[in-house]
């Protein structure tokens, strides 16, 4: 059990924990006490665990140092959960918290050892190593791959609820702090609907820990009124995490994804600590002001019992002064400004606090953690002075949190006076005030912030604009404001000064990455790495922005910057996924179906039976007796008008016009390549009703192809309806499917009353159905249409009216050997993205003397210089050999085998007791029935041989019994 | 995620709509033209970087084929319009 | 440890850079437009093989700042047809041989492709492309939920996921490699074979007389040339138009994304071809992530928020015990679609100009082989056979290439 | 005719869920799930959700609709977006030439041919086609109901984007889907007409969406009462 009162102060004022309950946590097999509103990182640092992680490259300890989910030093994992923020986790109860990336222990990594070698290792150096000999690379990246990553992935990780939600709202706040509430006010006043994103528990920003300047005066407690505001809905705990366009904005609150259309957006995302790069810079025990007041206000621990204070403003003196009124000693205050500068500050200290102005720190000092630090000064060349204490705070500059700007695409400038990032030209619709702007006291935060939420409103035609006086008054404020950020990013020194926590980046890597070449900002990331970890450039582009422009002479502003890319913040697969949602379309008969022994099989997005535990015995059934299938995912689209036969006869290849009444026809429909894009039957139903059947895979994309055709300027008199799932269809085939049929209708089904190829409306069982006789398995057979709430009923009927006569149900494969049988292709598995009618061997539907139609001038092509390629049936010599579909037509040639076609489909057939196939042959040899052609089977060359026309039945009388 | 003014339904996300191509017309009389005209209608594309005029498919709302002049390079949305000579929503006759 | 890295232990000074800054003259034979790794590739072996080093590479940015820097360095050759087989087979091999030619490890690591196929359809493209590939001697196979089971542990192969998996195409020698180390190889060798590169130069124009190229216009201004090569993937329509020539290409963005650093688990890569989604892990630990070409054509390269939702959701569905992991960054490319998902390779209607462009999604994996061929064809005038089926006349000739079934869905 | 027995696209789901099912017009409909006044209230103080596939959809297409509308109802057809109601009907218009008429199962027939006997009467081309067994119809009932739709679909719910008696089409669960408010006296109410084969993922979809704000379903005799 670790001492959790080690580094617990007193009661603070505004903390954020309830002292009077305590829970326990592990951390590497010890347990920890947290209080509820701890995180992680507070309860670790109350216990006074300095160490939490180690470092990627070279597996230096890290502790706590920003304690804003900004460096990537305090990442843990969580039970299953890796790559965790430890700062801005809570802790809970029983959590199982493990360091990562370390072997055998935290204390005691193995790794550590890469430090001795880093001479070895400069930027880039696995670019220059296991070179030779080639085949050893294999075994190098093995080992590679052992050390690299951090946190673990467990296979067996349990699912949890993932959910998304939509949000609108006039204008979006981004950041809940001074400059944000008082925007968010603002723009409610005049009457907008305002969402206030705000990543913590409490929205506040800084005010909730950082002590405010003397000239602050009250301050106002603007949370409160923001909460009680009617027009302003507040969201806590939830990050904004990208920026798109037309104000298309993403967030995250715990398992929830919120989904943000907004009017307007103002970013007052405010500004995070900006590292110093120094000797050791990243030693446990240096921690930011910002850490150190979080801690301290939020959490009421002691960020180190002995203080060493660097700065470069004001804020750092009041941060001393907080560190002394909380108990922690300072030993001393070092400030890069001459006294002149700094306002009334040094009296606040305890008298053996020393002062050092015009000094800098040298290196942090120390085993494993701050033991002192080498304090020196900037305008003399003299040995560093040690100073001894356990907490190195670094103060001295802000990056504006300006990420989401980028992403908006905001251009943005580096402000020479103010050391800072600052936005230059907003987009419409973008605003942003406060600390991200450049403000730096509180009263021109809170005038920043109404200024925008008024121009928010303005934008959105809620008010009207503010005078533009006002917006040069308040930039004339700003400017003469205080500044917070030093010019200066690093002190020279002799051991490592590490610019990326992320990737261990010293600035002497990007030195020699900028002499061997790569001195544009976005070749150094991509050499050295820099920017390309966890925090992904929060930590480190800024300053090296400023070293790449040192070392090449140029300005920061000609430097540039890396692109910044969403997300803001990492956001983990199962909120990005949300609950899982796969469409997925069932026919009226799936129970029935799921009930009576079908396997199921997936079919786009429909289930169908593939088949109910036999398929040889359903093809017997119906060839001998009678079977019944649910073809209900085929299309089915409905034309009216005058303008159908024209219409028809321009998307077809076939002819229309003089279809009768009642009579049916088999269509192919082409692009204007001349490929085939689908296939169906269509029917006259009345002198201007049509009704066209789709492949099951075509019925949504052929619908939208023929509204292409109609709105785009081919429109005549006629509509097109998809009524697809209006009927359920079956298909009754047999040879006693007649006798079956006529038990549920007295309507005269003899050919002569209904012929094959016909369509009628008869009532089966009390029930309106369309019938069509066709023909796609070779038997006598009704496809029904019948309503789909009706389909289950009439399916019923039918299996009843059919048990004396053997009837059976049949699935996908059945009618797939059917139809093979036959030779009838299936458009999508016989043809493919450059098969065209002809070459298909459905010359015979091609009527190239119509006027216009889809591919009329390819296939008249086609046509004249005869197919390169053809489909043609084919059996094999040895007759129980089936080759699987795909495998490759080949002939053998001095140079090796020759691809001359392929197998699209291939059955053994139950009827005919022998192999049945599809291919592609070259034309000459397709030509002729009876000759001989080679398979590629299993290396082997199995001998086919070319067979024209269907294999049953050849003359389709068994279609007009 | 760019918003689309569907002309019938109004300002809706993209995600709703199926890109249907830059706007390519179809030679009046397909055999009349020559091989190099029906292969630039068939084959070859202006893909400008700039304003350019192309086709939308409303999918899952109203189902209104309609045309976008769009900047390729910023995704902005100049405008949108039906192209058969009928008032749309706010009566003004779009023509193409 | 190479010799370089011991010497640069010890000294003091700055290794050599890769390469130095270079006058920019106002003619050179070729001028190649586009400092990519096909770009930069032809420069290379203009060089190397035929000795002609009067070559300049204008960039408009830096070297790698388009595709070649921005895909995710999926390497392999399991195509469907032929033609498409046997080019990018020729690409791999000269991979596997990359790290000693430029004694500079381009970290190519053979691990393994697979393209998961989740429907009898789709098994049946795969079955398919496996006897193409191994027609053409290239390893590839078709494999059950057994072995892949083996291959990839971490698979979802239950019946559990909506579209369950039946079958892959097991392509032992595809793999991954450092892109940006391809760009930084050919780029070091090219200048140091003479050949002059000129970043931050952008082409503003094209001169032709009488039909044939002269020269073009850039920022720093104008140079002559003899022949003119236009290898800039996702702008090429843009430099096409400025010699009057019209592509069958339009641009659409292909976005990426990438996760924090995991200890390595997934040592395949893995396609699936009715999700349009694929994922490899890098030898830093981060899974690589992308999926199919955006929804419609633009040039711009901001990606958007659907494209992480989907993938995340198809990811899931294959790996269900990712959910935790986070997705850290995601980035966008821009790609030449062609109409048959095939290159477009050789001359033009103008005489001297020249272009190897229309890599759609698969351009990276033939960076080797096109610098082979491009610079054979400058060099000879003759387009040699390996790419002969990438002519941009095949389309007036109605004679497309069938990649349209294996490259739309595999990466 | 009585044994003729039609069932909606959510018959399976809804004898899973252990509907009482009975007969309106045909149509084996679920009268309840649990007891009607625990529907009742959970509907008003929550949201419920319940399947009404067996009311009649009927579409109309062409350049005549006030006509027809005139004709048939004397009543001026609503503007694109906004629905009205009219005797025995609601008339919802999709597009200025795209017209929908929802109506009660037992009302589709004479509707019907109240409607083709006008159009009949009217010239140039209209096309009416009865949709009911083709479209699945889930209504989400309750005050809540906005905040479920809000998690399945990007349209804006708000009272004054989406007010009663309006129409929007767009996707919800990934599917194409018409959405109708028609409030049950002060019970904001929400209807979903979509693919009929599409009709079991919606609702398992939508009662997963609304899991944590205690979505249940409604039988259809709770649904009359409220």
């Amino acid at each position: 059990m670790l001492n959790n009162a080690l580094y617990r102060l007193e009661p603070q004022a505004g903390e954020t924990i309830d002292r009077a309950q305590t829970f326990t946590f592990t951390f590497e097999g010890r347990a920890v006490i947290a209080h509820p509103g701890d995180t992680i990182a507070s309860a670790l640092a109350a216990a006074g665990v300095h160490v939490i992680s180690r470092s990627f490259k070279y597996h230096r300890p890290r502790g706590v140092m920003c304690m804003a989910g900004h460096c990537p030093n305090c990442l843990v994992q969580v039970g299953d959960e890796p790559n965790v923020r430890a700062c801005q986790t809570p802790a809970e109860p029983d959590m199982v918290v493990k360091p990562q990336n370390v072997w055998p222990s935290l204390k005691k990594d193995a790794m550590a050892f890469t430090g001795l070698f880093s001479r070895f290792m400069p930027v880039g150096f696995y670019y220059k190593t296991f070179i030779r000999p080639q085949a050893m690379w294999p075994l190098f990246e093995r080992i590679l791959r052992r050390i690299a990553g951090l946190g673990k992935v467990n296979p067996a990780t349990p699912p949890d609820r993932y959910d998304k939600q939509y949000l609108h709202t006039d204008v979006a706040v981004v950041g809940g702090g001074p400059a944000g509430l008082s925007a968010a006010l603002a723009a409610a006043e005049q009457g907008a609907t305002v969402s206030l994103f705000d990543e913590n528990p409490q929205p506040g920003g800084h005010w909730r820990y950082a002590l405010p300047a003397p000239d602050d005066g009250p301050l106002p407690d603007l949370a409160a009124q923001a909460e009680a505001h009617p027009g302003i809905t507040v969201y806590p705990e939830t990050t904004v995490l990208s920026c798109y366009e037309d104000n298309w904005l993403s967030a995250r609150r715990g398992n929830r994804l919120f989904k943000i259309r907004a009017g307007a957006v103002i970013f007052a995302t405010g500004a995070y600590d900006r590292p110093l790069i120094f000797d050791n810079d990243e030693l446990p025990g240096v921690r930011f002001g910002g850490a150190a007041q979080r801690l301290l206000r939020l959490y009421g621990v002691q960020p180190g019992k002995r203080a060493i204070v660097v700065t470069a403003n004001d804020g750092g003196w009041r941060i001393a002064a907080g560190l002394q009124a909380a108990g922690v000693s300072v030993v001393a205050v070092v400030d890069e400004r001459p006294e002149s500068e700094a306002g009334a500050v040094s009296h606040v200290l305890q008298a053996d606090a020393r002062v050092f102005w015009r000094h800098t720190i040298r290196a942090a000092r120390g085993a494993g953690a701050v033991e002192g630090a080498d304090i020196a000064p900037l305008d003399a060349q003299v040995r560093p002075q040690f100073i001894a204490g356990d907490l190195i705070v670094i103060n001295i500059g802000l990056t504006p949190a300006n990420g989401l700007l980028y992403q908006a695409q905001t251009k943005i400038s580096y402000n020479e006076d103010r050391a800072e990032f600052l936005p230059e030209t907003l987009p419409a619709g973008v605003f942003a005030a406060g600390r991200v702007a450049g403000s730096h006291a509180g009263a021109t935060e809170l005038a920043e912030g109404r200024l925008a939420g008024r121009q928010a409103a303005a934008f959105l035609g809620l008010a009207p604009a503010p005078p533009s006086a006002e917006i040069t008054a308040l930039a004339g404020q700003k400017a003469a404001g205080p500044k917070r950020s030093s010019a200066r990013v690093d002190v020279p020194g002799s051991q490592k000064r590490f610019v990326c926590f992320c990737e261990d980046v010293t600035d002497k890597d990007l030195e020699t990455a900028i002499a061997e070449g790569f001195d544009s900002i976005e070749l150094l990331k991509r050499y050295s790495t820099i920017s390309m970890g966890p925090c992904q450039g929060k930590m480190c582009a800024a300053n090296t922005i400023h070293l790449c422009a040192r070392h090449t002479g140029q300005s920061v502003a000609q430097t540039g910057t890396t692109t910044a890319r969403p997300p803001l913040a990492p956001v983990s697969l199962g909120v990005l996924a949300g609950q899982n949602m796969e469409p997925v379309k069932r026919t009226a008969l799936d129970a029935w179906h799921r009930a009576n022994g079908a396997g199921m099989m997936v079919a786009g997005l429909w289930m169908r039976p593939e088949h109910y535990g036999n398929p040889p015995a359903e093809v017997q059934a119906v060839r001998e007796r009678v079977g019944l299938i649910d073809v209900s995912t085929l299309g089915k689209l409905q034309l009216t008008g005058p303008g159908a036969p024209d219409f028809l006869d321009r998307i077809y290849v076939n002819k229309w016009q003089k279809l009768g009444v009642g009579r049916v026809r088999y269509g192919v429909m082409c692009n204007d390549e001349g490929v085939v894009m689908n296939d169906g039957v269509t029917a006259r139903l009345s002198e201007t009703t049509w009704y066209t059947t789709t492949t099951s895979s075509g019925a949504g994309a052929i619908f939208e192809w023929m509204q292409w055709w109609l709105q785009s300027g081919w429109g005549g008199e006629v509509h097109v309806t998809n009524i697809s799932e209006v009927n359920a269809a079956f298909n009754l085939a047999g040879p006693r499917a007649r006798a079956v049929l006529q038990k549920l209708t007295d309507a005269d089904l003899l050919n002569e009353a209904f012929p094959y190829m016909h369509v009628r409306h008869l009532t089966l069982a009390g029930v309106a159905c369309m019938v069509m006789r066709i023909g796609f398995t070779g038997e006598l057979s009704y496809e029904i249409h019948c309503p789909t709430g009706a389909a289950h009923y009439v399916w019923e009927r039918l299996l009843d009216a059919g048990r004396d006569f053997g009837i059976a149900p049949f699935g996908v494969e059945a009618q797939r050997i059917l139809r093979l049988e036959k030779a009838h292709i299936i458009v999508g598995q016989d043809t493919d993205a450059l098969s065209d009618p002809i070459s298909a061997d459905m010359a015979w539907a091609v009527k190239l003397d119509k006027a216009d139609f889809l591919g009329q001038r390819p296939l008249r092509q086609v046509a004249q210089d005869g197919p390169a390629q053809r489909l043609v049936g084919f059996t094999m010599a040895r007759p129980g050999l089936v080759p699987d579909e795909g495998l490759q037509i080949v002939r053998p040639t001095a140079a090796g085998p020759e691809i001359i076609g392929w197998v699209t489909s291939s059955r053994h057939s139950p009827t005919l007791n022998q192999t049945i196939g599809l291919c592609w042959l070259p034309a000459p040899l397709a030509g002729q029935p009876g000759a001989t052609f080679t398979i590629r089977m299993n290396g082997k060359l199995e001998e086919a041989r070319v067979h024209h026309g269907p294999f049953y039945d050849p003359q389709g009388d068994r279609l007009r019994i | 995620m760019i918003l689309l003014n569907c002309p019938n339904c109004g300002p809706r996300n993209v995600q709703e709509f199926r890109f249907g191509g830059e706007h390519n017309p179809r030679p009046a009389a397909p055999l009349a033209v020559d091989n190099a005209e029906w292969t630039d209608y068939l084959f070859l594309k202006a893909n400008k970087l700039g304003v350019q005029k192309e086709w939308w498919y409303h999918r899952a709302g109203c189902r209104l084929w309609f045309l976008a002049e769009r900047h390729t390079q910023s995704n902005q949305v100049l405008k949108t319009y039906c192209w058969t000579a009928r008032p749309n929503r706010e009566g003004e006759t779009c023509v193409e | 440890m190479s010799f370089k890295l011991i010497k640069q232990a010890f000294s003091s000074g700055q290794p050599p850079p890769m390469w130095k800054p270079q006058p920019l003259k106002d003619r050179y034979d070729v001028v190649i437009i586009g400092g990519g790794g096909h770009g930069l590739a032809t420069a290379y072996y203009l060089a190397r093989e035929h000795g002609i080093t009067d070559v300049a590479v204008l960039e408009k940015r830096y070297i790698g700042s388009g595709g070649s820097g921005r895909n995710t360095a999926i390497v392999r050759s399991n195509y469907l047809t032929p033609e498409g087989v046997r080019f990018y087979d020729e690409s791999v091999k000269l991979y596997g041989q990359m790290s000693e030619e430029f004694d500079f490890n381009v970290m190519f690591s053979r691990r393994g492709h697979l393209t998961l196929a989740h429907t009898d359809g789709a098994v049946r493209t795969m079955r398919r492309r496996a006897e193409v590939n191994r027609l053409q001697g290239v390893d590839s196979r078709l494999i059950w939920p057994d072995e892949l089971a083996r291959l990839c542990p971490p698979l979802d192969l239950s019946d559990h996921p909506r579209y369950p998996v039946q079958a892959a195409l097991y392509h032992p020698p595809g793999g991954i490699i450092r892109h940006d180390a391809v760009v930084w190889g050919y780029a070091r060798h090219a200048v140091r074979r003479g050949v002059h590169l000129h970043q931050l130069t952008e082409v503003t124009g094209i001169t032709v007389e009488k039909g044939k190229v002269t020269g073009v216009n850039t920022r720093r201004g104008r140079i002559k040339a003899g022949t003119v090569l236009n290898v800039t993937a996702g702008w090429a329509g843009v430099i096409a138009d400025m010699a009057g020539v019209k592509l069958p290409i339009a641009t659409s963005p292909l976005q990426a994304c990438v996760t924090e650093p995991l200890k390595p688990f997934l040592d395949v890569i893995i396609v699936s071809g009715s999700l349009h989604v694929y994922i490899s892990q890098s030898d830093r630990g981060e899974l690589v992530m992308g999926a199919a070409v955006d929804p419609f054509a633009s040039y711009s390269m901001r990606g958007s928020f659907s494209f992480i939702e989907g993938l995340a959701g198809h990811m899931l569905e294959l790996f269900p015990s990712l959910r935790h992991v986070r997705l850290m960054r995601q980035w966008a490319g821009l790609c030449d679609m062609t109409p048959d998902y095939s290159p477009i390779m050789g001359h033009t209607s103008v005489d001297g100009f020249l272009v190897d462009v229309g890599w759609g999604t698969y351009g990276f994996k033939a960076i080797p082989v096109s610098g082979k061929m491009m610079a054979q064809l400058i060099a000879t005038g003759q387009t040699p056979d390996l790419i002969r089926p990438f002519r941009l006349s095949r389309f007036e000739e109605h004679n497309l290439v069938g990649e349209k079934g294996a490259a739309s869905v595999g990466h | 005719m009585t044994e003729l027995y039609k069932q909606t696209p959510l018959h399976a789901i809804a004898a899973q869920a252990g509907a009482q099912f009975t007969d309106v017009d045909g149509w084996q409909l679920s009268q309840r799930f649990s007891a009607v006044e625990a529907e009742t209230a959970a509907a008003r103080a929550a949201v419920a959700l319940t399947d009404l596939s067996a009311n009649g959809k009927i579409t109309i297409e062409g350049h005549q609709l006030e006509a027809l509308t005139a004709a048939v109802w004397q009543a001026t057809a609503p503007a694109v977006g906004a629905g009205a109601a009219a005797d025995k009907a609601y008339l919802w218009r999709l597009r200025p030439d795209h017209l929908l008429v929802t109506t009660a199962p037992e009302d589709v027939v004479a509707t019907l041919t109240r409607l083709n006997r006008a159009a009949a009467a009217l010239d140039g081309l209209l096309t009416i086609t009865d949709l009911t067994h083709g479209r699945s119809e889930l209504w989400l009932v309750g005050p809540a109901s906005a905040e479920v739709l809000g998690r399945l679909c990007g349209l804006n719910f708000g009272p004054a984007a989406f007010p009663n008696l309006a129409v929007r089409q767009s996707s919800v669960a990934k599917t194409a889907q018409i959405i109708l408010r028609r409030d049950i006296g002060q019970t904001p109410a929400f209807a979903l007409l979509g693919a009929a084969s599409l009709g079991a993922y919606l609702w398992e979809t939508v009662m997963q969406a609304g899991q944590d704000v205690g979505l249940a379903p409604l039988g259809r005799q709770a649904v009359l009462g409220l």
